[in-house]
């Protein structure tokens, strides 16, 4: 087993893979870039090496620091997250031809899945069922027209190089095509440095559905079930569980049986995702693969039992898989809620700033992976999120009723703004709790009036003028320190009136 | 002390006495409360009106205060019922012109319009990328580009001005 | 159901019932004395009432004021949590007496129980294997010294109404009856009021190994399998885990039945736990039933994936239990750490005080049930207990590993001490490690060196100068607060040299 | 600056340099190592030694600090080295006289022992009850009670003086 591994990576994902160590004894050395100084990874690490610059592409997207920083920390191993790296074939070369470990599946997997036109091309071969849409990438503005005429309105145009959710657009009308391309070529080009895009025919009421799968390098393969991540916003996903609500126990074998079949078609080796679309008739569609642990993996690992993080670096590692599929059992169900900095009312436009006080939820059934601390920043530079938050319960409604409780004993507060009151609209959503919802539910069921305050509660109005007094008066009575200030002594005349003579407790 | 408060949206007229350093007397339209007021953090206090239990937190944002409360975080804005006759007036925005502002820090990638185009509700006008997304910011209304602030590839800071429509 | 609950404790185990109250859509009523006007318990429920100054005698475990509080705020059941009332027969017949609905066993089981010399009686009478000792029970020094000399030492000097590791000595040597007795005739006197106690034969390498059992008011009784709680410092558990290292799958099974036997026996409904003494040949012996939640529920209900707390309210409301004994399955691991307020260095004296900082560990396989948070009070009012911190994993050593990071996640800073270096040292020990202990353990192998420093290394002494040299620059050049301060912004000179001309981050 | 700090019991002789306002560089006995100290709280430090990285809190226990590390709690008493000299003879305790003091807030129960009475090592002397139990305080040596300073049914804080032994 490796004695000590490089993670390249900050945030949430960096903290998680540095805890997978730390459970196996496992030195982790975090790279941190000049705004990460105090970085929550930076603080779990057991090394830290500067990198460069705030911009990730000056410092964790500098291929030669981070190499750099392995042979430094002595490190064998690099576990690249999600993002940055993590689906970078170029990257798991390097890291490769440095004579170190890369935990992930083989460049040439990484480029078979990378390239989204290639990868559906393989798929439909190896017997994989694919959404139609173009054969091959388009470049032009009347190709795509061209085909849309063909295969009908609404379309997918999407980055070849993309993935996650970015660069691609949904058009409905002839009218939007126009923008579309450009936007969706403009991005392609900037984010990911080609420019080429393609089609799909645009699924209706689409349900997004992803299967874990799981190969070691002794030709096993297997998967770890599905989880169900239909609940987007503009292509992101907001909220995932395990198992999916929508799907048959038939349609989960097939789906599994499928994802097998996809990943060993590349040879796959670790910790890789099938994303599929269903449709209302439950036909699903080979989507795209990520060949890299996801953000949402939480919900897997709490209805398998299975750590996946630990798992990937015990495969790098050489070792076998320590199950075989019949094996495996879901057990319960599992939520997933992402609390982003950023403002639900404002037509969520990210919200970075400086976190004062935040109290994490805890108790049966709730696990937090944050990436930030009360004191630290969310930073403009990086991905706005601050914490993922996962609740496990026995069936969904215990599931939901723990993340609702969750939600509720959560607090952020700071100069930044946070989705929480966006979750906790989802979370009492009655087509999320009917288990009714596809892609579409956030962009036909939210509006800015939906979260928030609800019902006129004279005693709650009073409290919360009661505390808006207090604080305003409390601010003014203190030094003028504008940010976190010492709290006063907790009970101090109570304790006074105690004093010496007080009589212990029995 | 008398205060209007404007609490996500609804103004509430209110009466506060301090009865001592953690009760309060509160009146709201007709009713009377009394809040047991306690500071248990930095930003949070616990707070008992009758048997009612509230744990709040409040911080400031701008001009407001954010309480953060269980089920949602709430704005309000605190003004003295005397001096606000005062500045009401001036906060409406002014006459025919809307100014396009920065939601959040970020780089200018492409300017859709120039000075003198005549613009449609809901059209283009500038695109941004921050946080590695593009964005397109568009005219609330129709009207003409009087003034552009900003050129492609430029970093703004949230609220900066990018395009004024009259 | 129950539209109101109140609940009669304060802590941690208040706080587990109002986040299961919450999770059920029931209001949560709390108590609360003048010293916890803040406590967290307070701040988490939907009502709060006061009962009294600051000793539980004069408040907590005033049963008037309690019913009076449940009247004012319409509560309609009453939950006792541990401790305080939760096995006080008078308390649950004047709640039953009030129209209102108790949740727990019936007084009559209580009191069957609570009286250790009849339970024993009892207990034996309906085939459940007791330990040798008093028939009945003792009143003086000279009828405890005749029956040690029949029964030969160690013996165990345990007051009749104790329970819960209080009122109890080892005796080992005749020289040392006479104190003991003293000792535990003022102890029974004084806690429990009622100085009468027993004997037992004490069981050499004893573990101490528990019985979850479950039972509603329709005829259906189930056990939830063991936990193991032979990790102990004078007879208080400091750790449990379930399932046990020690006991067979034919032992679990027989232990298992014999619990269920006992809680026949006294009609029992509710929650409950029959604890057994076990010894290296795998004997058991009926020791207690503890007739309420114990502290240590959580182990139990990450391995069989039960809300204990839940069903307790399930079932007073009249539910039948939702499962058979069939469909009831342990998976993977579970170990809990109590986390007090004490100084393991100074003889685990109580350590209370202020908390100024406090950092709870998260992240996979990580539950921790807090009773206080940063800037609270540890009150030494009330027993010391700053947190519950259980860890899962799908194996044993999983588990363990996850909780060293856990403990190693957690840092609490303030007036007063904890404990937690000596949970790092009990799961770094071998034997702990391989689940050879008994409840001698620490007894045996703990010594205040034993925790703490461990190896030369420069570089951590060099950083811990560093810190410690930081801080008091720091805490000199502020304005002489006391306690917790703002922290300054964080990398406020990388920002300033970022400036407004940086480029973002892709 | 020079320093004597007693680390958990051990004295270590160290020379500190501040480079900066985040950088020390600091002397330990032969080694030299450079600290890159930032405050990430009220009481945590984020440090780096040349690539490890250290993550303490540090909070004031009496005279001490306690520097609570991933893997242990570390009591530090930091002293100035030209000062010490001056202190350090008075911090043993003063000739044959033994202070039982209570550990904690509590009760007294019961004195064992009353003045002029000879007590040998490990006797039990007084006992107080405190967090729901009764603690025998025990003379760490042999000796004559020579004062009692409390009464039984007392309470007392931590630290108070109860009974002299010489």
């Amino acid at each position: 087993m490796f004695k000590r591994i490089l993670i390249a990576n900050r945030g949430e994902i960096a903290v998680r893979v540095i805890r997978a160590c730390r459970d196996m004894g496992i030195e982790a050395v975090a790279v941190f870039s000049e705004a990460d100084r105090t970085a929550l990874h930076v603080r779990e690490a057991d090394y830290a090496v500067a990198v460069g610059p705030a911009p990730a592409a000056e410092s964790y997207l500098k291929i030669d620091r981070i190499l750099e920083a392995a042979k430094r920390t002595g490190a064998e191993a690099i576990h690249p997250g999600y993002g940055f790296f993590s689906e970078n074939a170029r990257f798991a070369r390097a890291v490769a031809d440095a004579g170190l470990t890369f935990i992930g599946p083989s460049p040439s997997a990484i480029e078979q899945m990378g390239d989204k036109v290639e990868a559906r091309k393989l798929m439909a071969a190896a017997g994989v069922p694919v959404v139609p849409g173009s054969p091959g990438t388009l470049e032009t503005e009347e190709e795509v027209r061209t085909l849309a005429a063909k295969i009908g309105y609404p379309i997918m145009l999407k980055a070849a190089a993309g993935g996650g959710g970015k660069g691609m657009r949904l058009i409905e009308r002839d009218e939007d095509l126009g923008a579309a391309v450009r936007m969706v070529a403009s991005e392609a080009k900037s984010s990911f440095g080609d420019g080429r895009f393609y089609v799909e025919k645009f699924v209706n009421r689409p349900r997004h559905i992803e299967v874990q799968v799981f190969a070691d390098n002794h030709g096993n393969t297997v998967h770890l079930f599905e989880r169900e991540c239909s609940i987007q916003r503009r292509n992101q996903k907001v909220v995932e569980e395990s198992p999916s609500p929508f799907i048959t126990p038939e349609m989960r074998a097939r789906m599994g049986e499928v994802a097998v079949r996809a990943a060993r078609a590349v040879n796959y080796s670790g910790a890789g995702t099938i994303e599929f679309l269903a449709d209302a008739d439950r036909n699903f569609y080979f989507l795209e693969m990520n060949t890299r642990i996801q953000v949402e993996h939480p919900v897997t690992e709490m209805v398998t039992g299975v750590d996946l993080v630990k798992l990937q670096i015990e495969v790098a590692a050489g070792a076998k898989l320590p199950f075989a599929q019949s094996d495996l059992r879901q057990r319960g169900w599992a939520v997933e809620c992402r609390i982003y900095a950023e403002d639900s009312a404002a037509g969520f436009t990210p919200a970075p700033g400086r976190i004062d006080a935040m109290t994490l939820p805890q108790g049966p059934g709730v696990r937090v992976d944050a990436g930030v601390y009360a004191g630290a920043e969310v930073s403009v530079f990086y991905d706005p999120m601050i914490a993922k938050l996962v609740t496990w319960g026995s069936d969904r409604l215990e599931a939901i009723a723990r993340m609702r409780r969750a939600l509720s004993e959560f607090t952020v507060v700071g100069e930044l703004a946070t989705n929480l009151d966006f979750h906790r609209w989802i979370m009492r959503h009655p087509r999320f709790l009917a288990g009714d919802f596809d892609t579409n539910f956030i962009r036909q069921e939210y509006r800015v009036e939906s979260a928030g305050v609800n019902g006129a509660d004279p005693a709650r109005t009073a409290a919360i003028l009661a505390a808006a007094f207090a604080a305003q008066r409390d601010r003014g009575s203190s030094r003028s320190t504008p940010t976190v200030q010492a709290p006063p002594p907790i009970n101090a005349s109570a304790w006074k009136l105690v004093g010496r003579n007080a009589i212990l407790a029995r | 002390m008398r205060y209007v408060a404007t609490l996500a949206g609804v103004e509430h007229e209110f009466e506060i006495e301090e009865l001592s350093g953690h009760a309060l007397r509160l009146r709201l339209g007709d009713e009377l409360f009394e809040a047991d007021v306690r500071r248990a953090g930095p930003s949070s206090y616990s707070i008992l009106i009758g048997e009612r239990s509230f744990d709040l937190e409040v911080a400031r944002r701008d001009d407001e205060l954010m309480v953060v409360a269980r089920d949602a975080a709430v704005p309000v804005l605190l003004q003295d019922a005397l001096r606000r006759t005062r500045s009401t007036g001036g906060r409406a925005s002014a006459g025919g012109k809307t100014e396009i502002k920065a939601m959040m820090p970020g780089r200018v990638v492409t300017l859709l319009v120039k000075v003198g185009d005549e613009v449609a509700a809901q059209q283009g006008i500038v695109v941004v990328e921050a946080m590695k997304m593009e964005n397109e910011l568009k005219s609330p209304r129709a009207g003409k580009v009087t003034k552009i602030n900003v050129t492609p590839g430029q970093t703004v800071e949230k609220g900066d001005l990018l395009v004024t429509i009259e």
